[in-house]
C-alpha cells in the first residue's frame, strides 16, 4: 500500500475516532453506536499512527527459517 | 469511553511490565523496568516493516486489528455493564486471532503454534463453569446485575470458590510465561508471533494490553464487586502478582501435560456443578 | 423477553410466523465476527507454507493454486454464510440444519487437499459429524414432541422449556461437529496449507459452540 | 400416545446403540461410512417419530443435509484412495436388456398419479432404472432445464398463495406439479452423474 493511502486512512480513522467520543460525550449517538465505532476504528487509527513513519521502508522477504 | 480506552491500554502495558518484574524477582533476577513494555511498544512502532512474501496479506494485517477490535469490545462491555457470556465469547474468539496470526504468515514456527493453540483448546471450557455456577446462583449473566447481587450478599469469590478458581485458571493459562502458555514457547521460536515483528507486533502489544487489563478488571467485578479506584487498583495488582507468582514458580508444561492438567480441572469442575444441580 | 438476563436485550427482529430471527448484543458480535472472517475468506489470497526438508537447509513452498483455491474459496465462503445464519437463528432446528452443513462444509474445505495425512483426518471428522447429527436432529425433534414448538423465544417463554435429555443430546451434537474432546482430528486439519480457508474451519465451529450456549441457557 | 412416543424413542435409541456398537468393532473405512449413514437414518426415524405435519417438513432438510454430508466424506475416501476411474459395467442381468422402458414407463406414470414428494421419489426411480440401463449421454442439460423450470412453477405457486389466496387449488396442482417434476429430475442426477466429462 502507497503511503498517502495509509495516511488519508489514519487521519480519517483519527476524525471518525474523536468524533464518536465527543459525539458520545454530549450525547448526540448513544453509548452502543459509540463503541461500535471505536470498536472498527481504534485498531485503524493505532495501526495507522505506528505505520505512519514506517511504511514502505523494507523489502518483502521470506520468513525466519531457523538459525 | 476513548478516555478509559487509552488508560487500559497504558495500564495494561504497565501490568504486563510488572507481570515481568515479579517473575524476574523471585527468580531472583533484577528484570526490567516495569515501563518496559510501554518502551517496548514504542520501539517496535518505530521498526522497519512490511508483510513477508509468502503471507496471506489481508490476514496478516487484518488479524491485528481484530486483536484490539474485540478487545475493545471486550472492555466495553465490562464499562458498560454488559453480558458475561459476551465477554467469554470474546475471550474464545481470542483464540482465533491466535490462529490468524500463527497461520497466516506461511512460517513453520508461526504454524506450529497455531496448530498448538488448536490442541490447547482445553483451556477455554472452564469459562463453562464459570458461566454455569453462576447463572445457577444469580439467575442473571449481566455484570450489572452481577454488581448488584453483590453489594446485597456479599462477594460471589466466597460462596461460588470453584467457579472464582475456574476463571483464574482461564486468566492464568492466558498470561505469559505461564505454565499452559504452549503456543509462545521458546523451541518454536517465538510461537504464533514468530513472523509479527515492528509495527505488527505492536499492534498485539497493544490487543494483548486491553486484553490483560480487561480480565483482571472483570475477575474482580464479577467475584468481588464495584470498588472505588484506589481499591480495584489494588485487587487488579494483588490478583495479577499471585498470576505472576504461578508463573514464576511453575515450569512451562509441555502440549501433552498442559492439555492433560486442563482436562483434569474441566473434570473436577463438571463433578462439581453436578453436584451443585443435585443438590439444588 | 426472557433471554435478556443471558445475552442482553434483543434489538432487531425478524419474524416468519412464530419463528423469530433475532439480534442481540451478544449474537451480533458473533455474526460480525463470522461476516468479518468470510470478508477475509473472500477478498485475502492465501498464504504459501515454507517447510523445511529435513535434514538439509533447503525449503519450499506449498502454495493453493488454480482450481483447488477456487473450490476451497467457494467452501469456506458457504462455510461463513452457515454460520452467520446459524448466529442469527431464531428457531432450534433451523440451528441444528445450519450446525450440519457447517461440518459439510469444513469437510469442503480441506477435501481439495492433496495430502492423505489430511484427507485422513478430514474422513475421521466427517464421521463424526455424520453421526453427530443424530443427536443434532434428535434434540430438535424431542424438543418439538414435547413442547410443540421450535421457536427459540416460545420457548424461552414458556415455564417448562425445552427438556434436559434435549439439551443434552444438542450440546453433544455440537460438540461432535468439532470442538472440545472432538477436535483431535481438526487439529491436523490445521496443517493443510491456505490460511483463512482453513481459520474458517475453526471460527465457524467455535462460533457454533458459543451460539448453543446460549441457546441452551435461554429456553 | 407419549407412551407410544416413548417406547419408539427406545427402538430407535436401541438402534443407535447397535450400530454404534458395530462402529466399535469395525475397522474397514468404507463400512464405516456405510454405518454412518445407518446411525443418520435413525436420526431422520427420531424426527418422524413426533408424528405431526411439520416433522415431515423437518425430515427433507434433515435427509439432504445428510445426503450432502455423506457425499463429501465419500468423495474424500475416493480422493484418498486415488479411485477416480469407473469400472466398465458395474452389473448385468436380463432384465435390463429387456424391460426397462416398461419399467420406466409404469413407474413414472404411477409417481404422477401419486403427485408431491413421493409421486416424486417413485417416477424418479422410473427414470434412474431406465438410465441404469439404457446409458445416459448428452441428457443432463435437458434434465437440468426441466428441474430449474419446476423449480420456477415452484415459486410461482407460492406466490400465488400469497399474493391470491382464493386461487389456491390452482397454486396446489402447480405446486405439486412442479415438485414431481423437480424431485425427478434431481433425483434421476444423482446416480447419473459421477465420471462424466461434464459433471
Amino acid at each position: 500500500m502507497e503511503k498517502w493511502k495509509v495516511q488519508t486512512m489514519t487521519i480519517a480513522a483519527f476524525i471518525v475516532v474523536i468524533g464518536a467520543w465527543a459525539a458520545g460525550l454530549v450525547g448526540l449517538i448513544g453509548q452502543g453506536a459509540t463503541a461500535a465505532l471505536l470498536v472498527v476504528f481504534f485498531p485503524v487509527l493505532c495501526l495507522g499512527m505506528m505505520l505512519w513513519w514506517t511504511l514502505g521502508k523494507g523489502e518483502d522477504d521470506l520468513p525466519f527459517m531457523g538459525y | 469511553m476513548l478516555v478509559e480506552l487509552v488508560i487500559a491500554v497504558v495500564m495494561g502495558l504497565l501490568f504486563l511490565g510488572i507481570h515481568r518484574k515479579v517473575i524476574a524477582r523471585i527468580q531472583g533476577r533484577p528484570g526490567p523496568p516495569i515501563w518496559q513494555e510501554i518502551l517496548h511498544t514504542l520501539k517496535f512502532s518505530f521498526k522497519e516493516t512490511w508483510v513477508p512474501r509468502t503471507a496471506s496479506t489481508l490476514l496478516y494485517v487484518g488479524i491485528i486489528a481484530v486483536a484490539m477490535g474485540i478487545w475493545t469490545a471486550a472492555l466495553y462491555v465490562v464499562l458498560a455493564g454488559g453480558s458475561i457470556l459476551i465477554l467469554f465469547g470474546i475471550y474464545m474468539l481470542h483464540k482465533m486471532v491466535e490462529h490468524g496470526v500463527g497461520l497466516s504468515p506461511g512460517s513453520p514456527y508461526a504454524k506450529f503454534g497455531g496448530i498448538r493453540s488448536v490442541i490447547s483448546a482445553s483451556s477455554e471450557i472452564p469459562l463453562f463453569a464459570v458461566i454455569g455456577g453462576i447463572y445457577f446462583f444469580t439467575g442473571s449473566l449481566m455484570i450489572s446485575d452481577l454488581v448488584a447481587y453483590q453489594a446485597d450478599n456479599g462477594p460471589l469469590l466466597l460462596s461460588i470458590l470453584p467457579a472464582a478458581i475456574a476463571m483464574y485458571l482461564v486468566i492464568l493459562s492466558k498470561m505469559h510465561y505461564g505454565p499452559f502458555s504452549i503456543v509462545e514457547a521458546k523451541e518454536i521460536v517465538s510461537g504464533y508471533q514468530t513472523e509479527h515483528f515492528g509495527v505488527w507486533r505492536a499492534g498485539l502489544q497493544i490487543g494483548d494490553a486491553i486484553k490483560t487489563f480487561v480480565l483482571l478488571y472483570a475477575f474482580v467485578l464479577i467475584f468481588v464487586g464495584q470498588l472505588g479506584p484506589v481499591l480495584l487498583l489494588v485487587a487488579m495488582l494483588a490478583l495479577l502478582v499471585s498470576l505472576s507468582f504461578i508463573c514464576a514458580v511453575s515450569p512451562m508444561l509441555s502440549p501433552y501435560d498442559s492439555v492433560t492438567v486442563q482436562m483434569v480441572a474441566i473434570c473436577i469442575l463438571v463433578v462439581w456443578l453436578g453436584v451443585l444441580v443435585v443438590i439444588g | 423477553m426472557a433471554s435478556a438476563g443471558v445475552a442482553g436485550e434483543p434489538f432487531f427482529a425478524l419474524p416468519f410466523g412464530d419463528i423469530v430471527n433475532y439480534f442481540t448484543p451478544y449474537t451480533a458480535v458473533l455474526f460480525g465476527f463470522a461476516l468479518l472472517f468470510t470478508l477475509i475468506c473472500i477478498l485475502s489470497r492465501p498464504e504459501q507454507q515454507l517447510d523445511v526438508v529435513f535434514g538439509t537447509d533447503a525449503y519450499y513452498a506449498k502454495g493453493v493454486t488454480g482450481k483447488e483455491l477456487r473450490f476451497r474459496r467457494f467452501m469456506s465462503i458457504a462455510c461463513g454464510c452457515a454460520t452467520m445464519a446459524a448466529m442469527v437463528s431464531g428457531d432450534v432446528f433451523n440451528f441444528t440444519l445450519f450446525v450440519s452443513m457447517v461440518g459439510v462444509c469444513i469437510i469442503g474445505i480441506v477435501a481439495a487437499v492433496k495430502s492423505r495425512h489430511v484427507l485422513d483426518a478430514a474422513y475421521n471428522y466427517g464421521i463424526i459429524a455424520i453421526v453427530a447429527t443424530i443427536p443434532l436432529f434428535g434434540g430438535a425433534a424431542i424438543t418439538l414432541a414435547t413442547t410443540g414448538t421450535l421457536s427459540i423465544w416460545e420457548l424461552s417463554a414458556m415455564a417448562s422449556g425445552m427438556p434436559l435429555i434435549a439439551k443434552m443430546l444438542i450440546i453433544v451434537g455440537v460438540m461432535g461437529e468439532g470442538i472440545a474432546p472432538f477436535y483431535a482430528a481438526k487439529a491436523e486439519l490445521f496443517r493443510a496449507p491456505g490460511a483463512p480457508y482453513v481459520i474458517m474451519i475453526h471460527v465457524s465451529s467455535l462460533l457454533m459452540f458459543l451460539r448453543v450456549v446460549e441457546i441452551l441457557l435461554t429456553v | 400416545m407419549i407412551s407410544g412416543y416413548i417406547i419408539g424413542l427406545i427402538v430407535v435409541f436401541a438402534g443407535v446403540a447397535l450400530t454404534f456398537s458395530a462402529f466399535l468393532k469395525e475397522r474397514d473405512d468404507v463400512h464405516k461410512l456405510i454405518l454412518a449413514d445407518l446411525t443418520e437414518i435413525a436420526g431422520l426415524a427420531i424426527i418422524a417419530l413426533t408424528a405431526t405435519d411439520l416433522a415431515e417438513a423437518l425430515i427433507i432438510p434433515g435427509l439432504v443435509v445428510g445426503i450432502s454430508e455423506l457425499l463429501a466424506v465419500s468423495e474424500i475416501y475416493l480422493t484418498r484412495e486415488k479411485l477416480f476411474f469407473q469400472p466398465e459395467k458395474l452389473f448385468t442381468i436380463e432384465v435390463m436388456d429387456s424391460a426397462p422402458g416398461i419399467m420406466g414407463a409404469v413407474l413414472v406414470i404411477f409417481g404422477i398419479i401419486l403427485s408431491g414428494f413421493t409421486g416424486g421419489a417413485v417416477a424418479a426411480t422410473g427414470m434412474i432404472f431406465y438410465f441404469l440401463c439404457k446409458g445416459h449421454k448428452e441428457r443432463f442439460s435437458l434434465v437440468e432445464t426441466v428441474s430449474a423450470y419446476a423449480w420456477v412453477l415452484w415459486i410461482a405457486a407460492f406466490f400465488t398463495f400469497m399474493l391470491a389466496p382464493s386461487y389456491w387449488f390452482f397454486g396446489v396442482m402447480m405446486a405439486g406439479g412442479a415438485i414431481l417434476a423437480k424431485v425427478v429430475a434431481k433425483m434421476s442426477l444423482i446416480g447419473a452423474m459421477r465420471g462424466e466429462s461434464n459433471a
